[in-house]
């Protein structure tokens, strides 16, 4: 099936964009609402889908991009020569999942949580583009508070931080929080 | 890597093994602990590699395997007076919420990981806007000065992290408890007896005045000066007896990670 | 209908491509023969239009490139003069801040500097006129040189280049990054 007027010209402005695209932007060019916008892109992402096309359309940093197909890209490394993206440290990815899930986060509050000095890890994160002082915190010494920017979505490949995986699924289940409470609490009549 | 244990009564993943007994699927009762430990060891051998990490991770589930039997044999707390008691469990607690905290940034971390790579797998549209087309440029330099500029070029060349070793977890501070003791091996031959406050007057954070302490200890150790305080809160005297001691090499440790400076930040 | 898996492939390439690829290229990627490949271009190009997406695939300068539909030539123009944004990615200050300071550049040590691939950021400063080609290399496939021009200067202010603060004592020394370079400057044949 072919395409609507409004999806192909999205389409045709991720074609020329180089970074993801806003849906208000998009709004704003087309001269459509926002609720036109969202239905015209829905349309061409299945349609991408649909006819298997060698690229995909995603929402991405809060905005559309259209990209390689990832399971193309085995053929995308060989024509570009490129190797895969140096890997963060295992320390570096859990003090960005600190700053992730707690942001905004003070060096300290993220030291306390890792017990270790963290300076060195935090100044890589923000050298990387991936972490960013996000203003400064009330009370003594008013440290920097660091959130996570549009560069850890787009490294991630999220829309926005509100797609991290929730935190109820990653700690361990309450039942087993609880077990291992009661049993290292001395019961009353034991 | 994952950390597995073999024995009678359970085979699987040690991490496993800790979530089945903590919500008595298994009795923590029939498990030799000592079989865990030795298929573990037999474990490591027959790879050859010590991975750090998973040594550490077996450490601490050991460690609360080892904690939960010791309740489960030893008789009940009736001898022990509540409050000490009670004092010990919150700090537990405190230690509990920490280790789970922990695990669960962790698991976040591994789902980042996994996250970034399959992002990593879509190579982004970056032709850009067609020759053919005109484009009358908005002044996308609007507000950017020539010092910007600068600090974009220092950004772009900083020596790029190369991937290595996770040392995360050893402080990097460059006041390090040998360099005190070589500075007060300088200063504590001409200077008589001082007072410890005297010699620390001049530093303005408590991270150097730990230091200094952990060298005066260091050096007292060595026999190279004796220490006497009149009173308790009272001042240190340190006095220089100048005995050779085993050398400076001993006092190379590094101030422990949990007094960074990075704690009195706020 | 659906791409085959040689269109999609080819498409792919396509939209991670800056420049056109040659279909000797894509033969040599997709390892099939050379009428395999015109078949398979064939199919793509007339999917393209079949389903009015808002891209065409036009055989240009010896090669297949995916570009925008003519007709809606109107929206890239509004799309590309609102500006992708107001301001430059902090990828893109980094790309001109080098060009600015190591002028005469090649995209390569460009690359070679920032770690990623520069192609597209590089078109975008050309495209907005702060940089452009100031001769070639000496030396295997004699790479375009990029400089910065008047309307860069007149941007920020500044008569000359000589005129930015200078960088030499806050440097790693020269014969550290120079070492970098060469370490990472793609082998002859590039």
């Amino acid at each position: 099936m072919a395409l609507s007027d409004h999806a192909r010209i999205i389409e045709a402005i991720l074609t020329a964009a180089v970074e993801p695209v806003s849906p208000r932007l998009l709004a704003e060019l087309l001269e459509i609402p926002a609720d036109r916008v969202a239905q015209a892109c829905e349309e061409l992402i299945r349609s991408c889908e649909e006819q298997r096309r060698g690229f995909v359309v995603v929402r991405i940093a809060g905005g559309l991009r259209m990209q390689t197909q990832p399971d193309l890209v085995s053929y995308i490394e060989r024509f570009a020569n490129t190797g895969v993206s140096s890997r963060l440290s295992s320390a570096a990815l859990e003090t960005l999942a600190i700053v992730a899930y707690r942001q905004p986060v003070s060096r300290a509050q993220i030291a306390a949580l890792r017990g270790v000095n963290v300076d060195g890890v935090v100044r890589l994160l923000e050298q990387r583009g991936y972490i960013a002082p996000a203003g400064r915190a009330a009370g003594p010494g008013q440290p920097i508070l660091y959130a996570t920017t549009d560069a850890f979505l787009e490294r991630l490949g999220l829309d926005s931080v509100a797609q991290l995986p929730p935190v109820e699924d990653l700690l361990p289940g309450p039942e087993m929080v609880g077990e291992l409470e009661d049993r290292l609490r001395p019961a009353p009549g034991e | 890597m994952v950390v597995t244990v073999s024995t009678p009564v359970y085979e699987g993943p040690l991490d496993a093994l800790l979530h089945l007994v903590t919500t008595h699927q298994l009795e923590l009762y029939d498990i030799p602990l000592g079989d865990v430990v030795e298929a573990f060891l037999a474990d490591m051998r027959s790879t050859g590699t010590v991975d750090l990490s998973a040594l550490s991770e077996f450490l601490v589930i050991l460690a609360v395997l080892v904690e939960l039997k010791s309740r489960r044999l030893l008789p009940g707390p009736d001898e022990v007076e509540t409050d000490e008691e009670m004092e010990g469990w919150e700090a537990r607690d405190v230690l509990l919420a920490r280790l789970l905290e922990c695990r669960a940034y962790g698991a976040a971390g591994d789902a980042f990981a996994v996250l970034a790579e399959r992002a990593a797998a879509s190579v982004p549209r970056s032709a850009g806007i067609d020759d053919t087309i005109v484009v009358d440029p908005p002044d996308l330099l609007e507000g950017v000065d020539p010092g910007q500029v600068t600090q974009a070029y220092l950004r772009a060349t900083a020596p790029r992290p190369v991937p290595v070793v996770d040392l995360a977890h050893v402080t990097v501070d460059t006041l390090t408890v040998a360099e005190a003791v070589g500075e007060l091996v300088a200063v504590l031959p001409g200077a008589g007896r001082v007072s410890f406050r005297a010699l620390t007057t001049h530093l303005t954070t408590r991270l150097e005045v730990i230091v200094r302490f952990l060298a005066v200890l260091e050096l007292c150790k060595q026999g190279r000066v004796t220490l006497d305080q009149g009173s308790t809160f009272g001042d240190l005297e340190i006095a220089w007896t100048g005995h050779a001691g085993t050398g400076t090499g001993t006092g190379t440790g590094t101030v422990d990670g949990d007094v960074g400076p990075d704690e009195y930040e706020g």
